[in-house]
């Protein structure tokens, strides 16, 4: 079993119209932008996006959305240094937005990668975010219930990857992408570093390699942060 | 009628014929005892991926008695060992996998498999200390749940029925059962007969099952290497 | 009525005095902008371990221009550092740690709260890209929940209410506040007043408060140093 | 701070009769032995006990039973190669067994840590075990209510320890640890070596610090397999 891809393009090529796609990072740190790119060149429309946010400046998520290919967005934090794709599509009606509070959204992920259907959080209790969802009590305080959330396909960046799909992270650039990598039918991971067999301590794993479908080398990663910088768009 | 333990499967060949169908790549659970048995009879070419409920993925066969590292078992708490690929991760990841659906296959042992796909396999229900372990987990997590098992008991009674008599390990989630005598799938509350031992006869293995068993196209021949016995 | 805008604290001098209450070795989320502020503040031999919702426990101060690794971020997106017992992990464990009560302090700002304990600070209401982050998770785990706020608003309105007009972030939450004239607790749906500004009297700071300001005991001096200003 | 503690009577000497004590392990793998014998020497009583198993031999688990400190247990598999101890008890009716599916037990003490009082599950559904249970209907699919499972303490074991209590673990003695670390008001961690702050690597950290209240370091921690081996008893 050999889960190493050649290309990007191979990765991404069968995620259809009308997908639902979760894209790990938090801003740009573990965005994976190669794969999001690689999603543009495809042309896959009518996506439902998971991610933390709503894309910052003309690259990665927000190109996605500049392109029109995404129909709606599920996040917590659709605001920037430079929101502008987003928040025009936003006012122009053209994007859907279904706001979940930030640890509820990791929590809806990890449940769907865990086979939890739904469970009980305090979070937005009594709050607009919890209009219209079950409300239950428990030892006196009152919870609101969230159900999982689950994607066809799970785009995420990591450090190192094997074969067999085992993960290390990056720092900070570690947040969604292990849930995410859960919570997928399909997830694919692109890696700075593709690593032989045994080339990950196995203490050290962060996501194991049942997790993981797909995995391409992506030597170089650019970061969101340096391309709006340098008043990049894409494509 | 031939006397069926002549006839029927060793174990070891039950768990030969239940390691034929897992692909090559496959993420598997394999229940502790008989069950283990089927990572001994990988097809040359294939590598499955074996998951311990206790927190390790792709680990390595037994080590040599004397060379056990007891912070490295399998969920019998026998000493396994380490190889290149293996993962360590803590119980609440563990059943991730495992109830989220991301194990290919669960091989499990079986006091009673009913039509329905109803599993009894953890309580006898006469009393004594009762333990589950992560049996009620396997059953509802697997996409296949495959369960090995002799076709009747030591009393001649089937194992196969039309409804579990015993406690319940889970409803409705057995895909395939492995016998010494059949392969028989669990489709729309049916057991649907796929492969018989050529010595035995439709209506004679009919006689020793305990719910009707549906014929759709060929019945194989459930042959095993003899050296497995 | 002497004018607020005299003898009220700074921004900086809030976060002061808010610092003055975390304890060496209180595990703290400051929320982002003006609550970020507290971490400059702390006492003399003591230390705080900050957490932020983005998987970083115990990071250490912001990396000099020219030198962020954009892979290790704050929640607000800016570049921080690590430093000896730094630990990173994903998501899900981050909000366990939030939601499951393990800070000892969040610290917030606000647009209002009531004396009940309800916070509004993630909507104006107004329409606008609705923008929630983890304000809702932060103000049910930590065990006491702060908030930074100047006492009125630019028009001079009361922050502190008899009840939310705003879209809340959560219920019952709030237990302290830090203003600009004072210090409050809230504590069985009251506003019971702590601190103030010397300069302001009783009476004239109930004036620019929405809902009654309790006395239990003795009302201390609000000062903080004015080189923070 | 300094969360280091010198002995491990010290430890364990505010744990009151009738607590709720979570100990890890998986067998003998991960169980800390010297903290669960220093409870024994301690002698607090009518403790509720949370482990997978109902310990092996006499050391341990076992031993903690034997001594008559145990009025309940949660666990999964109350079994071993040697489990005399607790059947005894069990069946003399002098121990309470709350008997949990070992995925469930793991994800309610997860559901503990995390804030999360409640949740669905498809594990027992239509068995003994979710007798008296909430069941609810998601998808089609019909799932348990469990609800969360926290302690008074939580005794686990883990191989390096900070100062500030991040922890790593050793191969597969990890097993409940983790997750009992975040479960507990105080968790108290033997480490079989203590390291400066900054000896652990941010990216290997397994338990980071703010769960973990007390490190007592145990250099040559015992094996409960080799202590039944030789046949201890303790005390």
């Amino acid at each position: 079993m050999d889960k190493r891809l050649a290309s990007l393009a191979e990765a991404v090529s069968r995620i259809p119209d009308g997908a639902t796609v979760m894209i790990g990072g938090f801003g740009g740190s573990g965005a994976p932008i190669e794969l999001i790119h690689a999603l543009i060149d495809h042309g896959a429309k009518h996506l439902t996006v998971v991610n933390n946010n709503a894309g910052n400046g003309h690259v990665g998520l927000a190109a996605l959305i500049e392109q029109g290919q995404v129909d709606k967005l599920i996040c917590s934090f659709p605001r920037s240094a430079d929101p502008v794709v987003f928040t025009e599509a936003y006012r122009a009606g053209s994007i859907e937005l279904e706001l979940v509070p930030q640890g509820t959204l990791a929590e809806r992920i990890r449940a769907g990668g865990a086979g939890i259907p739904a469970f009980y959080t305090p979070t937005s209790y009594g709050t607009d975010l919890a209009k219209g969802k079950p409300v239950a009590e428990f030892d006196g305080r009152s919870y609101v219930q969230e159900r999982w959330l689950k994607a066809d396909f799970a785009l995420i960046k990591a450090e190192t990857g094997d074969p067999h799909g085992n993960l290390t992270y990056r720092m900070a650039a570690r947040n969604f992408n292990p849930i995410m990598a859960t919570a997928a039918a399909v997830t694919i991971a692109q890696v700075t570093r593709v690593v032989e067999r045994g080339g990950i301590d196995p203490e050290q794993v962060v996501t194991p390699g049942i997790f993981v479908d797909h995995v391409v080398e992506v030597a170089a990663p650019a970061q969101e942060e340096a391309l709006n910088r340098a008043e990049v768009v894409y494509p | 009628m031939s006397d069926i333990q002549d006839i029927k499967l060793s174990n070891a060949q039950i768990a030969w014929r239940a390691a034929q169908d897992i692909e090559d790549g496959a993420y598997v659970n394999l229940g502790i005892g008989f069950p283990e048995m089927v990572a001994r009879f990988q097809p040359e070419g294939r590598q499955a991926i074996f998951h311990t409920e206790n927190g390790v993925l792709d680990f390595g066969k037994a080590p040599a008695p004397g060379e056990e590292d007891w912070d490295c078992i399998n969920a019998g708490k026998k000493a396994i060992t380490i190889k290149p690929g293996t993962a360590f991760f803590h119980h609440a990841d563990s059943f991730a996998m495992v109830r989220g659906g991301h194990l290919d296959v669960a091989i499990l042992g079986a006091y009673e498999v009913a039509q329905s796909g109803d599993l009894a396999n953890w309580s006898t229900g006469k009393g004594g200390v009762p333990a589950v372990g992560g049996a009620m987990d396997l059953v509802h997590g697997a996409r296949r749940v495959a369960v090995l098992t002799d076709h009747v008991t030591k009393k001649g009674e089937p194992k196969l029925v039309a409804e579990c008599t015993l406690p319940l390990t889970g409803v409705g989630c057995v895909t395939r059962v492995y016998t010494s005598l059949a392969v028989v799938d669990i489709e729309d509350g049916k057991f649907i007969l796929r492969e018989k031992v050529p010595a035995i006869s439709l209506e004679d293995l009919q006689a020793v099952t305990g719910a009707p068993l549906h014929v759709e196209g060929e019945i194989g021949d459930l042959i095993a290497p003899e050296e497995l016995a």
